[in-house]
């Protein structure tokens, strides 16, 4: 066994310790992750972002990058407590362009479509309505009356919403089930890992 | 003025992507790319900075307190590690960089991942509890979908596994679309509320 | 990058494929300015109560009670371009100022430094409002790590240490929701949660005492704060429900009768 | 060393997992209608096709999307693919390198005359459509930064067009883009490895061909290392993922036992 995977052998351990309780071998490992983590981040972004996207490009001659450029110095700002206001432009930058993008996005894949679908489910084939759609259709209004807030949950209002609860029981449930699977199967690698790789167990 | 400056920036942004949605044009999908990729993008990488920044300084200043100093100090390290090798050495295949990536972030991050299905496992005893309906109803098409994805052979399997998949393509997704139409709904009218203005928490000012 | 791309671009103007998106669009933006700007009723309006709101207060006065801090958590799927951020950091605002005035520690970790940077202003202007400024503790607002489990390991270490009495997990979560809220359990707090990623919605309601599902984490923050203007966008939502379900049993019943119409496909 | 119920609850899956790995067992698996569809895509492509394989994933999915990595590259390998390994996701560089490094040297192929890996560009989506263009222009250089034009494999690929498919191997919504800009704007057939979590997200592009197949999670790794007679690790986990499962049913049914006898004790 190579000091490789004995390193990350017992780092694996460190961070399952966890699972007694926190303990100083989880906070080592913990603090260890974070500096790590961010300081991986930090050359990412240097290299893929600042030199790739930025300053190569800017010193080729395409100017048009100054925009991002005094966006990007602009955040700075927030260092300094006199000039800390000037951060807000880049981030008004984001968060107006994030809006405008997401009223489109949000009314076309996710109501439009899936309107369109749900009428898609009911009519089929075309020989009359199917009972699968038909059970969507249901499902869909009574889960929607959920989310009406307009009224108090009584009366034929409260009989759909109380439908609508039992249609997202049914995806809770049924989402549990289906993520149940992946979250197990990480472990069972790490399993693995610690089994055969660092152990020497089943080759 | 600066939050007047910046609210009106927002609206303007936010005008201009929702126009830009619409058109196919070659100059409009320039403004848009330039956006969401060069301005996005970059914005980021010097928040990041800023962030890193701030995170030395509240740490530098705890291990001056003598608070958690030595755990401290391994998070610096850590952190002032990786651009050190990646200066030296570059980022390419077989160099110390990677090597810290993959023996050191790679093995504690699918760890923290692996933590989770033991949390599955104490939230499946704990939280499943058919104490109502809605509660009977999340435990049964639960214990459905499992059961169809584990080891089950023969004529009772493909029955299961013909249920757990009626459910998922219809009741669930139903609700999952009125989910989704929720939040799009939602999400929809906070948008509007930012570009129009109404909405100024993120300025700090308040309403 | 962006000059290869372009050419195999359509030079009009409007894309004929989106005209619905865009006739939608102008429905809901002309539904939800009604509602803003003009309120016929004299009277406020009044929603229907959520659970998992009412929550909050005892939470924090829980908190206060037994002299613990607050987490607030926005989770680490979201960035600040999102709407789902945007309603957690208005809820954010109403949590701090009640935090501000019991004199409750209130710790925010984040994954995104842009995040940390709105939400360093959002709570320092709700302590200000609250009049206690001087309890504004800048380094709570801390950015811990971007990496998805590097912040998820932190936000464990800070639960686990700091024993919040509530942890509030309002924003958009990917696969460290129940890893949260696992621990915060262990530690016996109140947990309230609320987000608009489906999967972890599951685990969130398994897992917690309380769970915004969906929408209703944007319609909380008009429900705290009380505020006329995002109640109004509260009201709009449902008009566009009625209007969604209305379209979608005519198309359904129009396209039975006639099987060949095609108007109904967006 | 005061152990509480959850604790127990972790010492038993514990147990069960490690258990069941030890003993060995390798169960067959049924092979899924999804899977054949995968085995079959990648098995009629003639030798000598070129092929990307993209690793579009972060480390931490990484135990659970190998096994299905490998088993896709080591079967491409086995029947001549040439393939360009990429990466999107700036963790899945040194993964990708390692792994098709890994079922190259197994089978004996050649770094620049049967496989190349040209390492990560950021922003994927213009990443995906200026490959549609020139993959040359978008990587210039390999991974250890050879100029693309020296590497023998890569002589006459000048786009998609000489590209047989796309695997994206993705733990989220990189398959999507890949479908989004590489299918339905250049036609390129794209297909996937993907965490059992992501597979239903994906049942809509199924239904309508712009993904062509997929293999999904640790079963569907073990359904293909079945299909190509070998042995990996998704074989190795199926014990342990199927004892899980029930191990989780059984904590489930237990929880609801205590509640109801404690129920009617209060009664």
């Amino acid at each position: 066994m190579d000091i490789s995977t004995l390193i990350a052998g017992l780092l694996t351990i460190a961070i399952l310790t966890f699972l007694y309780r926190d303990n100083p071998i989880y906070k080592f490992a913990e603090y260890l992750l974070v500096g790590v983590s961010i300081g991986y981040a930090l050359v990412i972004a240097w290299t893929s972002t600042m030199m790739d996207l930025l300053f190569e490009p800017l010193a080729g001659g395409k100017f048009s990058l100054i925009v991002p450029l005094t966006l990007g110095l602009m955040i700075f700002a927030r260092m300094v407590p006199r000039f800390s206001p000037l951060s807000r432009i880049p981030l008004a930058v984001l968060i107006g362009s994030g809006a405008g993008a997401a009223i489109p996005a949000m009314l076309g894949p996710r109501i439009l479509t899936q309107m369109s679908d749900t009428v898609g489910n009911v009519v089929g084939t075309g020989a009359g309505p199917s009972f699968s759609g038909i059970v969507v259709l249901i499902g869909l209004l009574a889960t929607l009356s959920y989310f009406y807030f307009s009224r108090p949950h009584q009366g034929a209002l409260g009989l759909s919403a109380k439908i609508g609860t039992y249609f997202l029981m049914v995806f809770f449930g049924a989402t549990f089930g289906y993520t149940v699977m992946s979250r197990m199967s990480v472990f069972i690698g790490r399993a693995e890992f610690l089994l055969s790789d660092l152990l020497g167990f089943m080759k | 003025m600066s939050r007047r400056l910046a609210q009106i920036i927002c609206a303007i942004f936010g005008v201009v992507m929702f126009l830009l949605f619409f058109s196919p044009h070659p100059a409009a999908r320039t403004i848009a790319l330039t956006i969401t990729t060069e301005y996005w993008q970059v914005i980021y990488a010097f928040a990041l900075i800023v962030g890193a920044v701030s995170f030395l300084r509240v740490n530098v200043k705890n291990i001056q307190r003598g608070q958690d100093s030595g755990y401290r100090i391994i998070s610096l390290i850590g952190l002032v590690a990786m651009p050190t090798v990646a200066i030296i050495w570059g980022i390419g295949a077989n160099t110390p960089f990677m090597w810290i990536f993959e023996n050191i972030q790679v093995p504690l991050q699918s760890t923290v991942f692996a933590l989770l299905a033991f949390f599955v496992a104490s939230a499946s005893f704990r939280g499943f509890r058919a104490r109502s309906l809605p509660a009977a109803i999340l435990l049964i098409s639960a214990v459905v979908i499992l059961l169809s994805r584990s080891w089950v052979e023969g004529q009772f399997a493909s029955g299961l596994i013909a249920t757990a998949d009626w459910i998922r393509s219809y009741p669930s997704m139903a609700a999952r679309r009125a989910i989704l139409i929720g939040i799009g709904l939602g999400s929809l009218t906070t948008s509007l509320r930012v570009i129009v203005g109404i909405e100024r928490t993120w300025l700090g000012g308040g309403r | 990058m962006l000059e290869t791309i372009l050419p195999a671009a359509d030079p009009a103007w409007l894309d004929t494929g989106k005209l619905p998106t865009l006739v939608a669009a102008v429905i809901a933006i002309a539904v939800v300015l009604y509602t803003t700007y003009h309120r016929t009723s004299r009277e406020a309006y009044r929603p229907r109560p959520i659970a998992g709101l009412r929550a909050v207060d005892d939470a924090i006065g829980r908190a206060t009670e037994m002299a613990r801090p607050v987490v607030f958590t926005p989770g680490w799927g979201g960035d600040i371009q999102r709407p789902t951020t945007i309603a957690s950091m208005n809820i954010l605002g109403q949590v701090a100022e009640k935090t501000a005035l019991y004199d409750c520690r209130l710790i925010y970790p984040t994954h995104d430094p842009v995040i940390q940077s709105v939400a360093q202003e959002v709570v320092r202007e709700s302590y200000a409002r609250a009049g206690f400024a001087d309890r504004f503790r800048e380094e709570d607002i801390r950015f811990v790590s971007s990496s998805q489990f590097g912040y998820a390991a932190a936000v464990e270490g800070i639960i686990s240490r700091q024993k919040p009495a509530a942890v509030l997990m309002l924003g958009t979560f990917e696969a460290e929701s129940l890893i949260i809220a696992e621990t915060g359990n262990t530690v016996g707090a109140i947990q309230i949660a609320g987000t608009d990623s489906t999967i972890q919605l599951a685990f969130f309601i398994v897992a917690c005492d309380y769970t915004l599902i969906g929408e209703e984490l944007f319609a909380a923050s008009g429900y705290l704060s009380n505020d006329q203007a995002i109640l109004a966008s509260v009201r709009a939502q449902d008009m566009l429900k009625f209007v969604i379900a209305a379209v979608l049993v005519i198309a359904i019943i129009w396209a039975l009768v006639i099987p060949d119409s095609r108007w109904w496909r967006f | 060393m005061k152990l509480e119920a959850r604790h127990w609850t972790f010492v038993g899956l514990l147990i069960v997992v490690v258990g069941a790995m030890l003993l060995g067992v390798r169960p067959d698996v049924t092979i899924s209608d999804e899977t054949q569809r995968m085995f079959e895509y990648i098995d009629s492509l003639p030798e000598g096709s070129v092929l990307i394989y993209s690793f579009d994933h972060e480390s931490s999915s990484l135990p659970e999307i190998r096994p299905a990595a490998l088993a896709l590259v080591r079967h491409s390998f086995s029947k001549g693919h040439r393939i360009i390994g990429v990466a999107l996701l700036a963790e899945g560089t040194g993964i990708g390198y390692r792994l098709m490094e890994m079922a190259a040297s197994e089978s004996g192929r050649q770094y620049g005359r049967d496989w190349v890996y040209l390492g990560f560009k950021p922003q994927y989506i213009a990443a995906i459509l200026s490959m549609g263009e020139s993959i040359e222009k978008t990587f210039p250089q390999d991974y250890f930064g050879t100029p693309y034009d020296s590497l023998s494999m890569l002589s006459g690929v000048v786009n998609y067009q000489q590209v047989a498919g796309v695997v994206s191997i993705g733990d989220g919504n990189m398959a999507v883009h890949w479908i989004e800009y590489g299918q339905s704007r250049f036609g390129i057939r794209i297909s996937s490895a993907m965490t059992a979590a992501m597979v239903t997200t994906y049942d809509p592009y199924i239904s309508s061909g712009q993904l062509h197949a997929l293999i999904g999670g640790l079963r569907g790794a073990a359904e293909y290392e079945t299909l190509l007679k070998i042995g990996g690790g998704g074989q190795r986990g199926m014990l342990a993922q199927a004892s899980a499962h029930i191990y989780i049913l059984l904590l489930i049914l237990a929880g609801n036992v205590i509640y109801f006898v404690s129920r009617r004790r209060r009664d």
